[in-house]
C-alpha cells in the first residue's frame, strides 16, 4: 500500500501549515524579528484559506488511506478556524508586544495547535484523530503557560496539563475497549462493523463512557469542565481567546468524527450520556457564572454552558441537530473571539482588564466598543436580532424535532439564569460610571477594525441569518452522504 | 496452565504490586523506580504477546528516557515529601471505595463481555514483528507518522520556551567575540594634559 | 328650522357657551364669559319652550343623532326620546339654570374664577339636558357620569379650601358607588333584553317578568327586582338617599348658585327622573318599589331630622332638601310616578329659590353663613325676605303654595298605596311634614326675625383673621338686581305652578306613555283620581287634614322656641344630650364611611401591598428565586476548589456515575 | 482477556493513586503514566488477539506521544516551581471559584 | 433591481425600518456634542415614522378579516422563516398609535434629557420600529425576533436615565419578560413541527392540537404575555420599571409595550388553542380580576405617583385580559379598545407626573399639593387624564370598561360586579391623588414657583386630550375597524381543535 503524491492534494492546507510553521520558527531564530513573524502568519492563514476554499465545494476526498477525510464539513470548519485564529493573532499584537510574549514561538505554537485542530477536523481514524488532539493539547499547554513567568499562567499550564493528560489516558482507555470490540481503529469500518452486527452493547456502552468523557474534557462540559474556568482565567488573555477559537472548532469535530462518523449506531448509548452533560453544563456553567467578579472567568462558566447547548444539538442524532451543533460552535466561536478580543483590546499598558468592574462606565469611554461589547453579550444571551439568537433557535428546533422538548425547556430555563450575567456586563458598561478615567488607546495593526468587523458580524448574521445556517445544513448534509 | 500462563501471572502480579508501590511510596523517588519497574514487568508481558519491538521500545524509551527525565525532576525539586504525605491514608477510604466501585465495574463488564477474540495466530517463521510494524509506520500511518514528528517538535519548542531563560546576571565567555577582538577594542590610548590641583574636593576624583 | 336640530341646540348651546367661555375665557373677559354663558342658555330654554309647544301638539320623537359605537349585533347610539317627561325637566332644567346663571354674575362678582364657574355651570346644563333627552341607557349613563362631574368640579370650585376638596372627593365617590349599581342594572338590562334603548328595553320587560336569576348558589331572584334594584342604587347615590346621602351636605361647599342649580333643584333630581323613566321596569317589581318606598320614606324623615339642629344656613337647606328627595322618592315607591315629578318641579322652583335667598343672604353677610349670627335681616333685606318667606312657605306645604299640592299628592298616594312598607312609610312621610315645617321656619325666624345678632358676631364665628378686613362692619344690605331678580322669578312659579299644574299633570294623563302605571296592581294614582276634585277644593280640604295641622304646629313650635323663649332649646338639648350628639354626628354615617368604607380600602390596599406584592410576590417568589439561584450559584462556585486532584475526582466520579447509569 | 483484567486493574490502582496522592504532581503524573501502561496493554492484547497490527501501532504512537508530554509537563512544572517555589497541588489555587 | 426593491418596501415595512434607520443614524452623529442635530433628527425621525403609517388607516378595508398591506418575503429559508408582514383590524391601530406615541416621547425628552442625549432618542426610535414589528409580524419567529429584541432598547432606557434604583429595575424587568418569551420560543418551535414546517402564524390557526399539547401551549404562551401585560401575579416588575424608569420610558411601557402582552392573547392563545383557553377561561377570568380588585386597592396606598400609576395600569390591563376571555364581541372590542385608550391615558398621566417631576425632582405625593395655584392650565389637563383613567364618560377610559362590564355581565352577574368595582377604585385612587397633589393649599414652596406649561408641553398634552376626548365621543371609526377580525378570531375561538 503506496501513497501517491497525488493523496496529498486534500492535505495541502495542513502541510502549508506545517511549512509555514516551520519557517516562522526558523526566521524566529534567525532574525528575531516578531513583525515577521506577524505578518507570515498572517499570510499562513490566508493561504491556507484560499488552499482549503480552493479544495471545497469538490465533494468528500479521501488521502493517507482514507485516513484522512476532506468533506464539506472539514472545508467549514477549516475556513472558520483560520478566521478565528487571524483574528486571534491581529488581537493579541499589542496585547503581547507590551507583555514580551510577542515572539516567533508563540506564533509557530499557534499555528502548530491549529495545525492539531485541522488534523483533528480531518481525521477519519483513530489513531489520527488521537494524534491530532495531542498536537493540539500541547501546543495549547505550552501556550497557556507561555507566560513563564506568571505564577497564574504556570499554575493554569499545570492544571491544564495534568488533567488534560487524564483526560487522554480516559480517552484511550475507551478507544482500547471499542478496538478490542469492532477490531478496526477506521472510523468508516467502525460504523460499518457496528451497524452489521449487533455487538455487545454492555460493552460498547463501557467503551464510549470513557471515549465521551475524553471528549467531554476537550469540550469543556460538566463533570470534565472543571479545568476550563482556571486555565481560562490564567492563561495570557491572548491565548485564552485563541483557547476560545479553534480548539472549540476541533473538539467539535472530534466529537463529530468519534460519535456519528464512527460510533453513530451507537446513538442510543450516547444520546443519554450527552443528555447529561448537557442540562449539567448548563447548570453549573449558567450558575457558577453568576457569581464572577473576572470577566475571564465568567466567560469560561459562560464557555461551558454554550458547549452544553452544542451537545443539545449532537445528540438529537438528526441531520438537523448535528448542522445545529455546527452552527452553534461556529457562531460561539464568532461572540467568543470577539469578546475575548475586546478583553484583550482593553487589556493596555501592562494593565489586565479582566475584572468586570474594569468595564464600568465603558460608554462613557468608548461608546463604540462599548456597543461591540453589549452587542456580543445580547447575543451570547441568546436574544435576537443577533445571531445568537438563531444558534439556540436552530438547537431548540432541532431538540423539538426529535421530541426533546423537556430538553429543550430545561435549556431555555437555564439560558434565563445566563440572561442575568450577560445583561450586568451591560450594566457596568451603561449604567454605570466608570472608575478609572484612562482614555482607550485605539490599538494598530487593524485590531479596530476587526473587532467592529466582528461585532457587526454578530448583528449582520443576526439580520440575514440564512447563509451561514445553510452553509452548515448544507455541509453537514454533505458529509454525511 | 503451562508456562506461558506461569509467566503472565508471574509478571501480572510484580507488574501490580510495583503499580501499588507507586501510588504508595512515601519517597517519589521510590514511586519512580516501582514505575520503572512496572515498565519492565509490562515489556515482559508483550513480549510473551508476540510484540517485541514494542516491548524493547518501552524499555528503550520510557525507561531510557521518560523515567530519567522524571528522576531528573525528581531530584532537581527540592521537595519537602514529609509536607506532600500528610493526609495520605485519610484519603484512603475514599480512593479505595472509588478504585474499587472501578475495578467491579469493570470486571463485571469485561467478564460479562462477550468477546470475539480468537487465540493469537501462530505466526511464521519468518515473521519479524519490528518489520512489520515498521512496513505499517511507513505506508499506512505515514501521515500519523509525520505528525507525531511535529508533535516531538512541539513538545521541544515547548520546553524550550518554558525553561530556558538567559539570566540576566549570567556572565558568559562569547568566543566569537574573543576571536574577533582587535587591539584597538582592548586598549584606549588617551592623551591627558597635565593639571594643577586646585581645590581639595576635586583632587580625589578623577583617580 | 327641523325639529330634530332643534333637539340639538338644546345641550349644544350651553355647551358651545361652555366651551367658549372655558377654553377663551382670558380673551373673552368677565363680562363675555357670562353674556356667551347665558346666551347659551338662553337659547337652550327658547328652544325648550319651542320643543314643549311642538311636544303640546302632540308631537313625540325618538331617534339616534349618531352612532356611537358598535360592537356585535349591538348598535349603541346617542339619541333623543322627546317626550313629554323629557321636555317638562327639559324647561325646568333650563329655566332654573338661566335664573342661576343670571344670579351668579352678583354672587361671584368678585371671584378670580368667574369664567370658570360659568363656564361649569354651562357645561352642567348641557351635561343635565343630555341625561334627559336621552333616549337610551349610555347616554343615559353618559349625562349621569358627567353631572357628577360637574358637581365635582363646582362643589371644590374654591380648591383651596381643605374641606372643599375633602367634599368633592366625597361627593364623586359616594356618587360612584351608586353607579356602580348603576352600571350593573344597565349590563343587566342589556345581557336580558339585548338592547340599551329605551323602547326597545321596555318592549322586550314585560317578557322578563318571570324570570329569575340565581346571583348565589341556590338563591334564584326575581330578575327585574335585581335589575330595578341596581337601577335604584345609581339613583340612591345621585338623588341622595339614605344611606347614599352622605355627600350632599358636604357639597354645600360649593358656592351658592350651584348649590341651588345642582344640589338642590336639577341633578339630585335626576334619580328621580331616571326611576319615573324606568317605571315600564320598576312597575313590573312590586319589590323594588317597596324597596324604593321604604329608602324613601328613611330619607324623608330622619334627613329631616338633621335639619333641625344645623346652624349653616346652607345646610338646613341641604338637609331639607335630602328630606324632599326622600318625599319624591316615596311617590316614586307608590306608583306615582308624575306626583314625583310633580313634586321634583315645584322643588325645583321654590328650593332653588329658598337656596337663592341663602345666598343673597350670604352676600348681605359678607360670606358668614352662619344663622346664630344673623337675626332681623328683613329690615335690611326686604326683597330677599319676601321671596324667602314665599320659598318657605311653600316648602313646608302651605295650602295654595306650590309645595302644598305636590306633597299632599304624595301623602295622599302613600296613604291609598298597597305595598308593603307604605304603611309605616306613611307615618313617616306625615311625621316629616311637621319636622319640615319646623326646621324651615326655625331658620327663617333665626335670619329675619329677632335680635340683630351680626353686630356682635364677628368675634364667634369662624373666619381667620385675613377676612376680617373686608367690610364686615357695615351693616347687610340688599343684595343687586342680578340677584334679586332671579329670586323674583323663581318666587312666581313657586307660588302658583303647584295650583295651575296638578290637574293636568297628575290626573289629566298629560304623561301618557312616557309613564307606565301597572293601574291593577298599583292603583294609588287611580284611587287619587277619584278623590280629586280639582285644586281649589284640595286646597280648601287640606285645612281640615293631620298635615296641614302638623304644618302648623311646626311653625308654632319654632315660633316658640326661637322667638318667644331662645333659651328653651339649649335646655332641651342639655336634657336630650345623647339624643343631640346623635343627630350631631348624622347618625354616624359619615364616621362608619369614613371609618369603614375609606379607611377599610386603605387597610386592606396596604395590607394587600406589603403582604401580598412586597412580601409573597416580589419577596419570596421573585427575589426569592433570584436568591435561590444566588445560592445554588454559590454552591456551584464552590465546588471549583483550585486545586486539580478535585477537578480529577469531578472526572474520574463523572465517568464512574456515566458507566453506571448507561452500562447495566 | 487475563491481559484486560490486568489493564482494568492497572487503571484503577491509577485511579485510586490520583486520589490518595492528592499534593504532589509528580505522582500524579506517574499515576498518568501508569494508566497510560494500562491502555497499552489493552492495546497490545487486543492486537495481538485480532491478529491485527493497528493496536500495536497505536501503542507505538502513544509511547510517542506520552514522551513528548512528560517532556513539556516537567517543563511546566520546572517553570511553575520557579515561579510558586512548590510543587504541593495545595498551592496550586490561585485559580478558583 | 434598486427599482424592484425599492417599489417592493411596503408600508409597514417602512413603518418598522424608518424608525429603526433614524435611530441608528443618530447613534451614528456621535456623542453629546451635537445634541440639537440630535434631536431634530429624532423628531424628524419620529414624525416621518408616524406619518407612515396613517395610510394604513386611509386605505385600510373593514370589508373583510384579512392581513391588509401584507408583504411576503423568504428570510431564513433553511427554517422556514419568512417576512411576512400584515395587519388586521386588531393590529392595525397599534401601529398607528405607537408611531403616534413615538413622537410624543421625542417631544417629552426634549429638554429633560441632557446626558447622551443621542442615545436616548436612539434608544426610543428602535424601539417603536421593532414595537411595529411586533404588532406586523405574521411570522411567529419574527414575532418572536421582535417581541424579544424591544426589551434591548427599553432595559437600556430604564437603566440608562433612569432613577436611583434604576438598575434592579431594569433588570428584574429583563429578566421576568424574558422568563417569559423563553417558554414561548419553545412553544413556537413546538407549533412548528405540528403545523408541518411552518412559521405561519396564521397557518397556526388551523393546526389541530390535543388537549394536552393545548395545555402546556397555553402554558408557555401564557407566561410570555402574562408578564408582558402583566397579569396577577406576574405583575410586579412593572411598578419597579414605571417608577425608576424616565418619562419616556414610563409612557412607552405603559402605552405600548403591555399591549404586545394582550395582543399576544388574541393572536396567539385564542386561535391557536381554542380549546386549553376555553378550559381555563376561569383561571384567566379569576386572574384578571384580581388585577382589577386587588391592584385598584394596592393603587389606592400608593405614595409615589408613578407607582400609583403603574398599578393603575395592571388593573386596567386586567379589564382588557377581562375583555377577551368573554368570547363575545363586547368584550373583546373592549379590550382593545381599553388597550388604546390606555395607551393614551397611561402615556399623557406619565407625562403629566414627568412635568411636574422635572420641575420638583419628586414623585412623591406628599411633596406637592396646590400645582392648580402656580399651573393652572397644566391642572386643567391633569384633570381631565385622571377622570379619564378613573372611566369618566366622555372619555376613552369608558369607552372600553363600560364595553367589558357590560361583556362580562353577558356571561356572569359576579364579573361584572367585580369588574365595575374599578368604577370605585378607579376613581378613588386616581382623584384621591389628584385631590392632594393639584387641590388645597400650596403645600411647599417649590411648587409655588413651578412654571406652567411651556408651549411644547402644552402642545403634547393637548394632543393627547383631544385623542382621549374623540374616542370618548366617537369611538365608532375604531370599533369598525375591528369588528372583521373580532369575529374572525371569534370564529376561531370557537371552533374547537381537537375534533378535525
Amino acid at each position: 500500500m503506496n501513497f501517491t503524491l497525488s493523496d496529498l492534494a486534500p492535505a495541502l492546507p495542513e502541510v502549508f501549515v506545517l511549512a509555514m510553521a516551520c519557517g516562522i520558527l526558523l526566521f524566529g531564530a534567525l532574525t528575531r524579528d516578531s513583525r515577521l513573524a506577524h505578518v507570515l502568519t498572517l499570510l499562513t492563514l490566508l493561504g491556507a484559506a484560499a488552499l482549503t476554499a480552493f479544495t471545497a465545494g469538490s465533494g468528500t476526498s479521501h488521502a493517507f488511506g482514507g485516513q484522512f477525510v476532506d468533506d464539506a464539513m472539514a472545508d467549514v470548519l477549516k475556513l472558520m478556524s483560520y478566521f478565528a485564529t487571524l483574528a486571534v493573532v491581529v488581537y493579541s499584537r499589542a496585547y503581547l508586544a507590551e507583555r514580551g510574549l510577542w515572539r516567533g514561538e508563540f506564533h509557530a505554537l499557534t499555528l502548530l495547535a491549529l495545525l492539531g485542530a485541522m488534523v483533528m477536523i480531518s481525521a477519519n481514524h483513530f489513531l489520527v484523530l488521537y494524534v491530532g488532539l495531542e498536537l493540539m493539547s500541547l501546543s495549547l499547554y505550552a501556550l497557556v503557560a507561555f507566560q513563564r513567568d506568571s505564577a497564574l499562567a504556570t499554575e493554569a499550564g499545570m492544571k491544564y496539563f495534568v488533567l488534560g493528560a487524564l483526560a487522554s489516558g480516559l480517552l484511550l482507555y475507551g478507544m482500547s475497549l471499542i478496538y478490542g470490540l469492532t477490531g478496526t481503529l477506521e472510523l468508516p469500518t467502525m460504523q460499518a462493523i457496528l451497524r452489521a452486527g449487533a455487538r455487545d452493547s454492555l460493552l460498547l456502552a463501557f467503551g464510549l463512557v470513557f471515549l465521551v468523557a475524553g471528549l467531554g474534557f476537550k469540550l469543556g462540559v460538566a463533570p470534565f469542565h472543571m479545568w476550563l474556568p482556571d486555565i481560562y482565567q490564567g492563561a495570557p488573555t491572548a491565548v485564552t481567546l485563541f483557547l476560545g477559537s479553534a480548539p472549540k472548532l476541533a473538539a467539535f469535530a472530534f466529537t463529530m468524527r468519534l460519535l456519528v462518523d464512527g460510533l453513530e449506531p451507537a446513538i442510543g448509548d450516547w444520546q443519554g450520556m450527552l443528555a447529561v452533560m448537557a442540562v449539567l453544563s448548563l447548570a453549573i456553567g449558567n450558575l457558577a457564572a453568576i457569581m464572577q467578579s473576572n470577566i475571564k472567568r465568567m466567560l469560561a462558566y459562560s464557555t461551558i454552558s454554550h458547549m452544553g447547548f452544542v451537545l443539545l444539538g449532537v445528540l438529537t442524532g438528526s441531520l438537523a441537530g448535528y448542522s445545529s451543533g455546527l452552527y452553534y460552535a461556529i457562531i460561539y466561536v464568532l461572540m467568543g473571539v470577539g469578546t475575548f478580543g475586546l478583553v484583550v483590546y482593553l487589556s493596555q499598558g501592562g494593565f489586565e482588564a479582566d475584572a468586570l468592574d474594569d468595564y464600568k462606565g465603558l460608554n462613557q469611554r468608548h461608546p463604540w466598543l462599548a456597543a461591540i461589547m453589549a452587542m456580543l453579550m445580547f447575543s451570547l444571551a441568546g436574544l435576537p436580532p443577533f445571531v445568537g439568537f438563531y444558534a439556540k433557535l436552530y438547537v431548540l428546533q432541532a431538540l423539538v424535532g426529535a421530541d426533546w422538548i423537556w430538553l429543550a425547556v430545561v435549556a431555555v430555563l437555564f439560558s434565563l439564569i445566563g440572561a442575568f450575567y450577560y445583561l450586568r456586563v451591560v450594566k457596568l458598561m451603561y449604567f454605570d460610571s466608570p472608575v478609572a478615567d484612562a482614555p482607550v488607546v485605539a490599538r494598530q495593526g487593524g485590531a479596530q477594525v476587526l473587532l467592529s468587523v466582528n461585532g457587526l458580524a454578530v448583528l449582520v448574521l443576526g439580520l440575514v441569518p440564512q447563509a451561514l445556517i445553510a452553509l452548515c445544513n448544507q455541509a453537514m448534509q454533505l458529509s454525511l452522504q | 496452565m503451562d508456562f506461558k500462563d506461569l509467566v503472565f501471572y508471574g509478571l501480572a502480579a510484580i507488574l501490580l504490586l510495583a503499580g501499588l508501590r507507586v501510588i504508595t511510596s512515601r519517597n517519589p523517588v521510590h514511586s519512580a523506580l516501582s514505575l520503572v519497574l512496572a515498565f519492565f514487568t509490562a515489556a515482559g508481558l508483550w513480549l510473551l504477546l508476540q510484540a517485541e519491538f514494542l516491548a524493547i521500545t518501552l524499555v528503550l524509551v520510557y525507561i531510557g528516557a521518560v523515567m530519567v527525565l522524571f528522576m531528573f525532576v525528581v531530584m532537581m525539586l527540592d521537595i519537602n515529601t514529609e509536607e506532600m504525605r500528610r493526609g495520605f491514608w485519610s484519603y484512603l477510604p475514599a480512593g479505595l471505595l472509588v478504585g474499587g466501585l472501578m475495578v467491579a465495574e469493570m470486571l463485571l463488564v469485561l467478564r460479562a463481555g462477550d468477546w470475539d477474540l480468537p487465540e493469537p495466530a501462530a505466526l511464521s517463521a519468518g515473521y519479524s514483528n519490528t518489520k512489520a510494524l515498521g512496513r505499517l509506520l511507513y505506508t499506512e500511518y505515514v501521515y500519523a507518522f509525520e505528525l507525531a514528528a511535529v508533535l516531538l517538535l512541539v513538545a521541544m519548542i515547548a520546553a524550550i520556551v518554558l525553561t530556558h531563560r538567559k539570566r540576566s546576571g549570567n556572565k558568559q565567555m562569547q568566543a566569537g567575540l574573543q576571536v574577533k577582538v582587535r587591539r584597538e577594542d582592548r586598549i584606549r590610548l588617551v592623551n591627558l594634559k597635565p593639571q594643577k590641583p586646585e581645590t581639595g574636593s576635586d583632587t580625589d576624583a578623577g583617580g | 328650522m327641523d325639529m330634530k336640530t332643534l333637539y340639538l341646540i338644546v345641550p349644544l348651546a350651553p355647551l358651545a357657551g361652555a366651551l367658549v367661555a372655558g377654553l377663551f375665557g382670558r380673551v373673552i373677559g368677565r363680562t363675555g364669559a357670562h353674556t356667551v354663558t347665558i346666551l347659551g342658555v338662553l337659547i337652550a330654554f327658547a328652544a325648550s319652550v319651542l320643543v314643549f309647544q311642538d311636544v303640546q301638539a302632540g308631537n313625540t320623537f325618538n331617534g339616534p343623532v349618531y352612532t356611537w359605537l358598535t360592537a356585535g349585533d349591538l348598535s349603541m347610539e346617542v339619541g333623543f326620546l322627546i317626550d313629554r317627561l323629557t321636555v317638562l325637566m327639559m324647561l325646568v332644567v333650563s329655566f332654573v339654570s338661566l335664573c342661576v346663571h343670571v344670579y351668579t354674575i352678583g354672587y361671584m362678582r368678585d371671584d378670580p374664577g368667574y369664567q370658570r364657574f360659568f363656564s361649569y355651570i354651562s357645561l352642567f346644563t348641557f351635561s343635565m339636558l343630555m341625561l334627559v333627552m336621552s333616549n337610551n341607557f349610555l347616554q343615559l349613563f353618559f349625562g349621569w357620569e358627567a353631572v357628577g362631574l360637574v358637581s365635582y368640579l363646582l362643589i371644590g370650585f374654591w380648591y383651596t379650601r381643605e374641606s372643599a376638596i375633602y367634599a368633592n372627593l366625597k361627593a364623586f365617590m359616594v356618587n360612584r358607588v351608586g353607579d356602580f349599581g348603576f352600571l350593573l342594572g344597565i349590563g343587566l338590562v342589556l345581557a336580558h333584553t339585548g338592547s340599551l334603548d329605551y323602547e326597545q328595553v321596555f318592549q322586550a320587560a314585560p317578557g322578563l317578568a318571570n324570570e329569575e336569576i340565581s346571583l348565589f348558589e341556590g338563591h334564584a331572584w326575581p330578575l327585574l327586582a335585581v335589575i330595578c334594584i341596581l337601577l335604584f342604587v345609581g339613583a340612591m347615590g345621585k338623588s341622595a338617599q339614605f344611606p347614599l346621602h352622605v355627600w350632599l351636605p358636604d357639597s354645600m361647599e360649593g358656592p351658592t348658585p350651584i348649590s341651588a342649580l345642582i344640589h338642590a333643584a336639577t341633578m339630585v333630581t335626576a334619580g328621580i327622573f331616571m326611576v319615573a323613566r324606568m317605571s315600564p321596569l320598576f312597575e313590573l317589581s312590586d319589590f323594588a318599589l317597596s324597596f324604593v318606598m321604604v329608602i324613601g320614606a328613611i330619607t324623608a324623615l330622619f334627613m329631616g331630622f338633621l335639619g333641625v339642629i344645623q346652624n349653616d344656613i346652607k345646610r338646613v337647606v341641604a338637609y331639607s332638601t335630602l328630606s324632599q328627595l326622600g318625599y319624591m322618592t316615596v311617590a316614586l315607591g307608590a306608583s306615582a310616578y308624575s306626583v314625583a315629578i310633580f313634586h321634583l318641579m315645584t322643588h325645583a322652583f321654590f328650593k332653588a329659590l329658598l337656596f337663592l335667598a341663602a345666598g343673597s343672604v350670604i352676600i348681605g353677610m359678607h360670606h358668614d353663613q352662619d344663622i346664630r349670627n344673623m337675626g332681623g335681616l328683613r329690615k335690611y333685606m326686604p326683597i330677599t325676605w319676601i321671596t324667602a318667606l314665599i320659598g318657605s312657605l311653600a316648602l313646608i306645604g302651605t295650602p295654595f303654595l306650590s309645595g302644598f299640592y305636590s306633597k299632599d299628592s304624595i301623602l295622599e298616594a302613600v296613604h291609598f298605596s298597597n305595598l308593603p312598607g307604605s304603611g309605616i312609610t306613611w307615618l313617616a312621610v306625615t311625621a316629616g311634614v311637621f319636622v319640615t315645617a319646623f326646621y324651615s321656619f326655625r331658620m327663617y325666624f333665626l335670619v329675619f326675625h329677632g335680635k340683630e345678632r351680626f353686630r356682635n358676631a364677628h368675634a364667634s364665628h369662624g373666619h381667620e383673621g385675613e377676612e376680617v378686613s373686608h367690610g364686615h362692619h357695615s351693616e347687610p344690605r340688599e343684595s343687586p338686581w342680578v340677584v334679586t331678580l332671579p329670586l323674583i322669578l323663581l318666587a312666581i312659579p313657586s307660588l302658583v305652578i303647584g295650583y295651575l299644574l296638578i290637574e293636568p299633570l297628575l290626573y289629566g294623563n298629560w304623561f301618557g306613555h312616557a309613564i307606565r302605571v301597572e293601574t291593577a296592581s298599583h292603583p294609588a294614582m287611580t284611587d287619587m283620581a277619584q278623590a280629586f276634585h280639582g285644586a281649589a277644593a284640595m286646597g280648601m280640604h287640606a285645612l281640615t287634614t293631620l298635615p296641614f295641622w302638623l304644618t302648623l304646629a311646626g311653625v308654632a313650635s319654632a315660633w316658640y322656641l326661637y322667638m318667644v323663649n331662645p333659651a328653651l332649646p339649649q335646655k332641651i338639648r342639655r336634657r336630650f344630650n345623647i339624643l343631640y350628639l346623635v343627630l350631631e354626628k348624622k347618625y354616624g354615617c359619615d364616621d362608619f364611611n369614613d371609618w369603614f368604607f375609606a379607611g377599610g380600602a386603605r387597610l386592606l390596599g396596604g395590607r394587600l401591598w406589603r403582604w401580598g406584592d412586597v412580601l409573597v410576590i416580589d419577596g419570596a417568589m421573585v427575589n426569592g428565586s433570584a436568591r435561590l439561584v444566588g445560592a445554588l450559584a454559590g454552591m456551584v462556585r464552590h465546588l471549583q476548589s483550585g486545586f486539580i486532584y478535585h477537578y480529577a475526582f469531578a472526572m474520574l466520579v463523572g465517568v464512574l456515575l456515566l458507566a453506571a447509569w448507561f452500562v447495566g | 482477556m487475563h491481559y484486560l483484567i490486568l489493564g482494568s486493574i492497572l487503571f484503577a490502582i491509577s485511579v485510586v493513586g490520583i486520589f490518595l496522592n492528592r499534593k504532589n504532581v509528580l505522582i500524579l503524573l506517574m499515576a498518568i503514566e501508569l494508566m497510560l501502561l494500562a491502555v497499552n496493554i489493552n492495546f497490545v492484547a487486543f492486537s495481538a488477539y485480532l491478529n491485527d497490527m493497528a493496536g500495536q501501532v497505536f501503542v507505538f504512537f502513544i509511547l510517542t506521544v506520552a514522551a513528548a508530554e512528560a517532556a513539556i509537563g516537567l517543563a511546566i512544572l520546572v517553570a511553575l516551581f520557579r515561579n510558586l517555589k512548590s510543587i504541593n497541588v495545595e498551592d496550586l489555587d490561585g485559580l478558583k471559584g | 433591481m434598486m427599482e424592484a426593491m425599492l417599489s417592493g418596501v411596503g408600508l409597514l415595512s417602512l413603518a418598522i425600518w424608518v424608525p429603526i434607520v433614524a435611530g441608528v443614524l443618530i447613534l451614528m452623529t456621535g456623542g453629546d456634542d451635537n445634541r440639537e442635530g440630535q434631536r431634530t433628527l429624532a423628531l424628524v425621525g419620529a414624525i416621518l415614522g408616524f406619518l407612515v403609517t396613517l395610510p394604513l388607516w386611509a386605505g385600510f378595508d373593514i370589508g373583510h378579516a384579512r392581513m391588509q398591506f401584507e408583504e411576503l418575503a423568504p428570510w431564513v429559508p433553511a427554517f422556514n422563516v419568512q417576512y411576512h408582514l400584515g395587519v388586521d383590524g386588531i393590529s392595525m391601530p397599534f401601529v398607528i398609535l405607537n408611531s403616534l406615541t413615538t413622537v410624543l416621547v421625542v417631544l417629552a425628552g426634549w429638554q429633560v434629557i441632557q446626558a447622551r442625549v443621542g442615545q436616548y432618542m436612539a434608544a426610543f426610535l428602535i424601539q417603536s420600529g421593532l414595537l411595529n414589528g411586533v404588532f406586523a409580524a405574521l411570522d411567529g419567529v419574527l414575532f418572536y425576533v421582535f417581541f424579544e429584541a424591544m426589551l434591548i432598547p427599553l432595559y437600556l432606557i430604564i437603566g440608562m436615565w433612569g432613577g436611583p434604583n434604576r438598575i434592579y429595575a431594569a433588570i428584574k424587568f429583563f429578566l421576568y419578560t424574558l422568563l417569559g418569551s423563553l417558554l414561548m420560543l419553545v412553544a413556537v418551535v413546538y407549533l412548528f413541527f405540528q403545523s408541518g414546517a411552518s412559521f405561519e402564524i396564521l397557518a397556526w390557526h388551523r393546526v389541530p392540537l390535543g388537549m394536552t399539547a393545548q395545555v402546556l401551549l397555553f402554558v408557555a404562551f401564557f407566561f410570555a404575555f402574562a408578564v408582558k401585560v402583566p397579569m396577577w401575579p406576574v405583575h410586579t416588575w412593572l411598578p419597579d420599571a414605571h417608577v425608576e424608569a424616565p418619562t419616556g420610558g414610563s409612557v412607552v411601557l405603559a402605552a405600548i409595550t403591555l399591549k404586545v402582552g394582550a395582543y399576544g392573547f388574541l393572536r396567539f392563545i385564542l386561535p391557536i388553542v381554542p380549546d386549553a383557553a376555553h378550559e381555563l377561561t376561569w383561571l384567566m377570568v379569576t386572574l384578571s380580576l384580581i388585577a382589577v380588585v386587588y391592584i385598584g386597592l394596592v393603587a389606592l396606598v400608593q405614595n409615589d405617583m408613578k407607582k400609583l400609576i403603574a398599578y393603575s395600569s395592571i388593573a386596567h390591563m386586567g379589564f382588557v385580559t377581562l375583555g377577551f376571555f368573554l368570547y363575545n364581541p363586547l368584550g373583546i372590542e373592549g379590550g382593545l379598545i381599553q388597550m388604546i385608550s390606555h395607551g393614551f391615558v397611561s402615556a399623557a398621566l406619565f407625562l403629566c407626573i414627568g412635568i411636574m417631576y422635572d420641575r420638583v425632582h419628586s414623585r412623591q405625593i406628599a411633596d406637592y399639593g396646590g400645582v392648580v395655584n402656580s399651573m393652572p392650565r397644566f391642572a386643567a389637563f391633569f384633570m381631565l387624564f385622571s377622570m379619564a383613567n378613573a372611566g369618566l364618560p366622555g372619555t376613552s377610559g369608558f369607552v372600553g370598561e363600560f364595553m367589558v362590564v357590560l361583556g362580562a355581565m353577558q356571561e356572569n352577574f359576579w364579573w361584572a360586579f367585580f369588574a365595575a368595582t374599578s368604577l370605585i377604585t378607579g376613581a378613588a385612587y386616581s382623584l384621591w391623588m389628584y385631590k392632594r397633589v393639584v387641590f388645597g393649599k400650596v403645600a411647599h414652596a417649590q411648587v409655588a414657583g413651578m412654571p406652567d406649561l411651556d408651549s411644547r408641553e402644552f402642545l403634547v398634552l393637548l394632543l393627547l386630550a383631544l385623542l382621549v376626548l374623540g374616542m370618548g365621543l366617537y369611538p365608532a371609526p375604531l370599533t369598525e375597524v375591528m369588528h372583521a377580525s373580532v369575529n374572525n378570531l371569534l370564529d376561531h375561538a370557537a371552533q374547537s381543535k381537537l375534533v378535525y
